[in-house]
């Protein structure tokens, strides 16, 4: 499946104009994926990138790889399709927080449970861009949009701990200012054998500016961001001084010497779920990096062995043999 | 064959042409597995067979309940038959609920066998049967044949190791032996198939076994029926036969048909009656290297059938109406991106959840025009239920061949339905290779991935091909290039080329043929599974001295070319369906011009051939 | 209203009966906003009137490039006018790429204002123009009216306290000012439009205004146009007019057909273009009661709807073409239970996602057949923008009257498009107010669910209602009882009674009026928002000395009464849709006998008035 | 909205035969139910049961309430419009482990994130009975079923996680056999102001018979099950001698005296999370009983009380006011 040629992230690129809006953060994520891809050394051939609909979903015209732009909500029943049908496909499936989590909300949930080996981006803006800004599922409580003029009265999903409630063995977080952090994540996400899920915080200049500047503007990010590195202690801070210590199921702000290390791939989810709540304690960070990565069987690979299995059992079947088959009879 | 000793010989032997039973019991009564077997060794001794299961409401209900009831009807024959029978010439009713739902049916002078161990006080008041109708005079123009079953198996099996509990199972094989004496049908089939089914449990086969003989064998219960009779084998064509479902032709035809196109099959469905055994059936046949997906609910399952398209293999969905409803967003999809797809709708009745396990044909309106935009897809239906097998592998071939979904109607009717079916011979199935673009490098001209073929299809390019890397989607595509377009000539055209692309279709169908006069006052035109009714109707107004032709449309969208013509030749068409006059709709909407008179029947059952017959001379006395 | 001096006044002023403009530019330049304006201005001042903004494609394109191109037309006249114009008789380009994308619509010999700020190289590069088109002979045969606008509003706004990105922000308003000094319109509406729409930034508001009337007073521009023009008000039937546009007149009419019926409004529904408006709306007006759901998707907010009618709400629900489809079989549920059910259709170009900011008339067919089983729904179309509202009102009744889920289409064109609506008598509104079922005591007779009043509808009884508990659902219902019934004879009963009901709605329904002639050779007929350019063309055709007649069709299911003696009258009968002929289709299918030409256009776009004035020439003279 | 006569439960039995499989654990989930609306003192014509399809999904018909039979996965949604629409009444949702995690997943997350005031039982009995026997989405891997002849190859939902990660504010569990659990749970989930969930094992004596015998079963059930009752030590055991004890985000089976206290009120859901997989370490219980329980704002609350502050502040509208507004002209 590897390709051995030397890719570079140019050769993502394809012949499409952007057209996203100027300032969009979308374009920083397009960037991050091409970057990525080029590292993977997957040929171009051998990726499909499958989106339903949505300014996010806009995403494979602008990849030089194959791509379906299929309909809302429906990319991960798509991507189902075609990772079973080819399980030597590298599939990526680029999605938003409409799109995703409002009505495709049930197909993400399965392609999850049963754990197909594709890499989810889930761009979350917080509202529906290509629509002209209605609230979305994960739009806070409270927010004005053309269609809660006084307020969404919602409560919105948090698509990290939906993601951990649907069993998912690698679920992370990203932000579409930090390209660095983006590509780590995509990297690791599209390097784990099984369904990835990946949120991104994503700005929507014209419905949504600035919906995630609390915490993710260049002046307080260091401080309002904990990276979750697998491993590695839970530090945070723009002098890494600050630290988040578990106890019990609680969550303790430390110094960064008592900060506990990030165990990624516990047997619970639960871990990962107390993660994905911290920051809703007032004085914590907001969790970002890798919540979750185990390791289970894929459902592609699990159904190629079945079918390879009768094959071997009973030899590969010809028509004759499905139609001459039970009880016959001859009349002369 | 070896023949068994004939017990009863000393009683005459009358010949019959054809005849109806029904099987009707408690669902815990094994009726299902009695008719079948009735079937299998009907079969064996070459008679033309039709059957109609009637499977109880969706949920088991309490036993011995009017709503717990299930039937199973077949017709063997010693001529050539196309449906399971109006009414039955004889109807076996293991308990008072079986009779009551029943007896109905049955036909003036019948023969009813009741087990009168089952016509207890409780089983009465289970049934909601006031008196006992074996003691009253509502059974009167039947003959009545009472047999304590329950009773007869305990003796038959008495001093059997088996739980009493399990000598009662063994009633439905006491009376399938009661029925093969009264029909001079061999025993050896169905032992030797209680032998294999019971091979684990050898003491269960011989209780059936002795059981089945015991009823065989009851010398004082044959007294009764003052006679038995024999159905000599039919005149079948010559060939190679088994007795088929309506649903697993389907499930054979579709993997048939992926192979015949050189493709994976991948079936992507969400279960639902009358459709699930066809998910079932396929999901059993692995070593065929068919890939089925049961999807969470009936949208991913069409969806999962497209993305796998889209890699190559040939994708399939089976559903039933609701389902359909569901699919239709992603269908449209299906016509933007042109990629083969086979669409399996297996009708039940309607609206809504309807009737889930009676048979309608009303969804034909729907599968034409049941999408959003001008999205025409073609559409087929299946006639009987060995019919199937053609049908799916002609719904592939025009998927394939014509890069484009495709709908297949089947309905309850068929689904459940078996007859012989005589084998195909399989090197001469028809073929219809799918042909992939081959790589290409680095100079080559750009893949098109909406450029067109010779009969307006598009080129397949599927991932993994080096240099065809392309996208695909639901908006308007530029011709040629695939591109995005909101271009209004440009739309325009793919609207148009889309159309003439299914169209075209018709270059490939023949004109469906008259059977009977080639012209005159009645064409009786059908679709789908009235395709039996409507012959045996016909049939027997030709023996009534009436000639009416039939039709049977296998091709609904487009419509095969001639029908103008054709319809030209008759005063008058009678379109019966089980619908309010879809086709005739259609059919008035293209050609305006021909008197169609429209017979619909909504009752979630097939129509009887008597009641067809009695249009027709309604209509011809005119 | 008091008239502005007059700068210019010294140039010729020519009347003129009616103007189209179109205005163009980026989409961060302003233009709907500016072709708002004018629009206002021109109600104020007492003109006909109508529009169509023309929004880029569904994502915001890079600045300057075609896809980003935003354009509003509009029409304004001194006579009764039903469309906003074929062709422009001014264009007003805001930078190449508005030039290069509309040029071809500008009536030969007409006005181009461009924009010579806009020009520059990197202009011309990002709009894909190899060649300043003002600067070669490309716009031979039109006026071209060269202004530096970007230097004009810098010069005007010179000393602002405004950044230069805000200064240039005025450019739209600028432009607006010599607009509506060449046609002679008042600067005072618009004045106070902008001190209230930025009454928190007063400085916002002064500049615009600065900039519109150097716009205005531009005297050295004025000498290009050689001249100045006035349309007079037009002769507009007395009473209270107010703008309105599509979806906001639906929305008022589905909040007001709630209140007829004395019930309270819900609203479940899924943002799509170009519905998406109509929700926004109905969410801004909760002092009327109103309750707006915004679902997960078009199922649940389908389902939602029926979910509050069953506890006695009006349940609503909005959306377009894809939508539609995935709402198709909680539909037939709505049929099934048989409760009061509004679905608005926005439809756009299909099939699949399409061109969702194209407007088409595509989905007639999915609307009347789209659903398993025999599940009749009446369907009705809007005209115009202001024909919502009644069309709203109308669908209200339907469904309460005769409790029944009832499909509105409307589609893209109107639901953006305005014009002046003058205001109904309130007092005068059909009232059609819903019944309840009134608590019942101990020994009061059983509430029967499915039991018929005189429309063949069912009683309502709503949760809450002493007495009345009852269970409804998907399944077939017993006549009368409403419990669960499998029945053969049932089951055709209630799908009888379901088609008689909807069939039965045609009492209620006039039969449409023939507008000119009453007989003759060609009756131009059409449905939804086709209506006003065939009244326009047949106007065109009486000035050109052929009458011909017009009908239009609001109700479309069931067809009203009357129709095929209507038809009689006529040679030939042209159906103009903008699908591949669908109302043509299901006219045929009910009334054969008639000469019905079909006339299809699928452009994601409206018909011009020519192409069906033209289209008329040739069958005449055929 | 409760009426004053006292109810009991056979005034909420309906003149409808019950029509499930002798045997079927649904028999049991309707006697309780029954008794709990009795307890509940809410009159019939205030109760609404709604369903989608499957066997349990008939539930509606068997409640001599109102009821709303609805179509397959839908109910929720359903659900929604009627409790939106009045918000006096009492509704109920029945559903089976198809109909509300396959079809119906993304509707029952929404209704749960929304916090609609509603009492949710979904009946798992690990396959799809009405349909005759296919695995659903709770199945475990590897279960054979007529569409899985080699085993399921599908990762179950747990029901609970699920749940849980859709932001829920009650989740519970009970089963089929234990009449007076069902009871105190049903009960419990009622009085819940807030959308409430109860998973409830319940056996499918014809297609999936015994699929919860190796905890539930009588012989079994004290040390196989864990009650978690609010506030309550977790023990168990047929002596009640064993306990869990919370360390950190693992479970430990120990003493009873050593049992830590259950608090389904946490702010966080990581522990009810927690206990939700507990089971699938060795040697640990089979959780049933309340796992959360928090108080939230309901959905049909916040969208009333929005409508009545917009009539507060402007007045009620009237047809007039809405067609005479904007910029209007006359035309004489
Ligand atoms: C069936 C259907 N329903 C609705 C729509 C309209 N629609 C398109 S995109 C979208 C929401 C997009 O939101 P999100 O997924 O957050 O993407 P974003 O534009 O914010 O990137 C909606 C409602 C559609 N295209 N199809
Ligand atoms: C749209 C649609 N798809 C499929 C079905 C068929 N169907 C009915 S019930 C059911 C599954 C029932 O399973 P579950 O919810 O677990 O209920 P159970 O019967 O086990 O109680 C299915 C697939 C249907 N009725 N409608
Ligand atoms: S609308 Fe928002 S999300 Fe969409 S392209 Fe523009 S900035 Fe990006
Ligand atoms: S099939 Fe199973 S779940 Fe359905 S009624 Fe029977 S035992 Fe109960
Ligand atoms: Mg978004
Ligand atoms: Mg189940």
């Amino acid at each position: 499946m590897a390709d051995t040629t030397t890719l570079t992230k140019k050769d993502f690129k394809s012949d499409q104009e952007v057209r996203w809006c100027p300032g969009c953060g979308d374009y920083a994520i397009l960037n991050a994926v091409q970057s990525v891809c080029a590292r993977l050394g997957i040929a171009r051939k051998d990726t499909v990138f499958v989106s339903g609909i949505g300014c996010s979903s806009r995403f494979p015209y602008y990849m030089s790889t194959y791509g379906f732009h299929t309909i809302h909500g429906r990319a991960p029943a798509i991507a189902t399709g075609i990772k079973t049908a080819n399980p030597d496909l590298s599939v990526w499936i680029a999605t938003g927080d409409g799109d995703g989590l409002s009505i495709g909300g049930n197909h993400l949930a399965h392609i999850l449970r049963r754990n197909l080996d594709v890499t989810i981006l889930l761009f979350n803006n917080q509202v529906y861009g290509l629509t002209k800004g209605q609230y979305s599922p994960t739009s806070p409580t409270g927010q004005r949009t053309k269609t809660s003029p006084m307020g969404s009265i919602d409560r919105p999903f948090n698509p990290i701990g939906f993601a951990l409630g649907c069993n998912a063995t690698f679920v992370a977080r990203t932000y579409d200012t930090n390209i660095k952090h983006m590509e780590r994540t995509f990297e690791a996400a599209a390097r784990h054998k099984g369904a990835s899920f990946v949120e991104i915080y994503q700005n929507c200049v014209i419905f949504n500016d600035g919906c995630f500047d609390d915490v993710v503007d260049k002046g307080v990010r260091d401080d309002r961001l904990l990276d979750l590195v697998p491993g590695e202690p839970m530090v945070y801070g723009a002098g890494r001084d600050k630290g988040i210590k578990v106890e019990g199921f609680e969550t303790i702000v430390s110094g960064a010497e008592d900060a506990s290390v990030w165990d990624a791939a516990a047997a619970s989810s639960a871990p990962a779920f107390t993660m994905s709540m911290m920051d809703e304690n007032p004085g914590h960070p907001n969790p970002i990096g890798v919540f979750r990565a185990v390791s289970a069987p894929t459902y592609e690979e699990v159904s190629a062995s079945q079918v390879a299995e009768a094959i071997e059992a009973d030899g590969a079947g010809t028509i004759r043999d499905l139609v001459y088959a039970g009880e016959t009879w001859e009349v002369a | 064959m070896t023949t068994t000793t004939e017990p009863g010989s000393d009683l005459p032997l009358q010949k019959q042409e054809r005849v109806v039973i029904r099987f009707a019991g408690d669902s815990g009564d094994g009726m299902q597995i009695t008719g079948n077997q009735f079937t299998s060794t009907s079969a064996a001794v070459g008679n033309d067979l039709a059957t109609l299961p009637d499977f109880p409401a969706e949920i088991r209900a309490p036993a011995g309940t009017r709503p717990g009831v299930s039937g199973f009807q077949l017709c063997f024959s010693s001529i050539d038959i196309h449906t399971p029978g109006d009414n039955p010439d004889v109807l076996v009713a293991m308990n008072p609920a079986a009779l009551a739902v029943n007896i109905g049916d049955l036909k003036t002078g019948g023969v009813v066998i009741a087990n009168t161990g089952n016509f207890t006080e409780k089983d009465l008041k289970k049934a909601r049967v006031e008196v006992n109708p074996l003691e009253d005079d509502s059974l009167e123009g039947y003959r009545v044949i009472k047999v304590d079953i329950n009773k007869r198996v305990a003796e038959a099996l008495d001093g059997s190791s088996l739980s009493t509990k399990e000598v009662q199972r063994c009633k439905n094989f006491y009376t399938l032996g009661l029925m093969y004496w009264l029909y001079s049908r061999p025993l050896e089939p169905t032992e030797e198939w209680l032998r294999k089914k019971f091979a684990k449990r050898a003491e269960l086969a011989e209780a059936n076994i002795t059981a089945m003989r015991a009823g065989f064998a009851a010398g004082d219960i044959h007294e009764m029926f003052q006679g038995r009779f024999e159905v000599p084998a039919a005149e079948l064509t010559a060939g190679t036969y088994r007795k088929i479902m309506g649903n697993q032709a389907l499930a054979l035809g579709l993997i048939s048909g992926a192979e015949l196109a050189g493709l994976k099959a991948f079936l992507g469905s969400y279960p639902i009656t009358p459709a699930s055994s066809i998910l079932e059936t396929m999901a059993s046949f692995k070593r065929h290297g068919v890939v089925t997906f049961q999807a969470e609910d009936e949208i991913a399952a069409i969806c999962a059938a497209i993305g796998a398209s889209f890699t190559g293999s040939l994708g399939m969905t089976t559903t039933s109406g609701p389902g359909i409803a569901l699919k239709s967003e992603a269908m449209g999809l299906g016509v933007c991106v042109e990629l083969p797809l086979v669409i399996v709708n297996v009708q039940r009745g309607g609206p809504s959840t309807g009737l889930p396990t009676k048979t309608e044909q009303a969804d034909l309106l729907q599968a034409v025009f049941g999408r959003n935009g001008e999205a025409p897809i073609p559409v087929l239906a299946v006639a009987s239920p060995s019919d199937g097998f053609d049908c799916a592998i002609e719904a592939c071939r025009i998927a394939v061949e014509y890069m484009t979904p495709v709908i297949l109607l089947s309905d309850g009717y068929i689904a459940n339905g078996a007859e012989p079916w005589r084998l195909p011979d399989v090197d001469a199935l028809p073929s219809f290779e799918a042909r992939f673009e081959a790589p290409r490098g680095e100079g080559a001209a750009k893949y098109m991935p909406y450029s067109r073929g010779q009969r307006d299809e598009r080129p397949w390019a599927v991932p993994g091909t080096e240099g065809a890397e392309h996208r695909v989607g639901g908006l308007e595509k530029e011709h040629l290039s695939g591109e995005i377009s909101y271009d209004a000539e440009n739309h325009e055209f793919m609207v148009l080329k889309r159309q003439e692309k299914v169209m075209g279709i018709r270059a490939s169908i023949p004109t469906p043929t008259v059977r009977g006069p080639q012209g005159g006052d009645l064409l009786i035109l059908g679709w789908g599974s009235t395709y039996g009714t409507i012959i045996d109707a016909a049939d027997r107004c030709a023996r009534a001295g009436t000639q009416v032709s039939t039709l049977h449309m296998r091709h609904l969208w487009p419509l095969p070319d001639g029908l103008d013509e054709l319809f030209g030749r008759f005063k008058a068409i009678l379109i019966p369906e089980i619908n309010l006059g879809q086709l005739a709709r259609i059919l008035r909407g293209e050609y305006p011009h021909h008197n169609f008179i429209s017979f619909p029947k909504v009752q979630g059952r097939p129509f009887l051939s008597t009641e067809i017959v009695e249009k027709v001379s309604d209509i011809l006395e005119r």
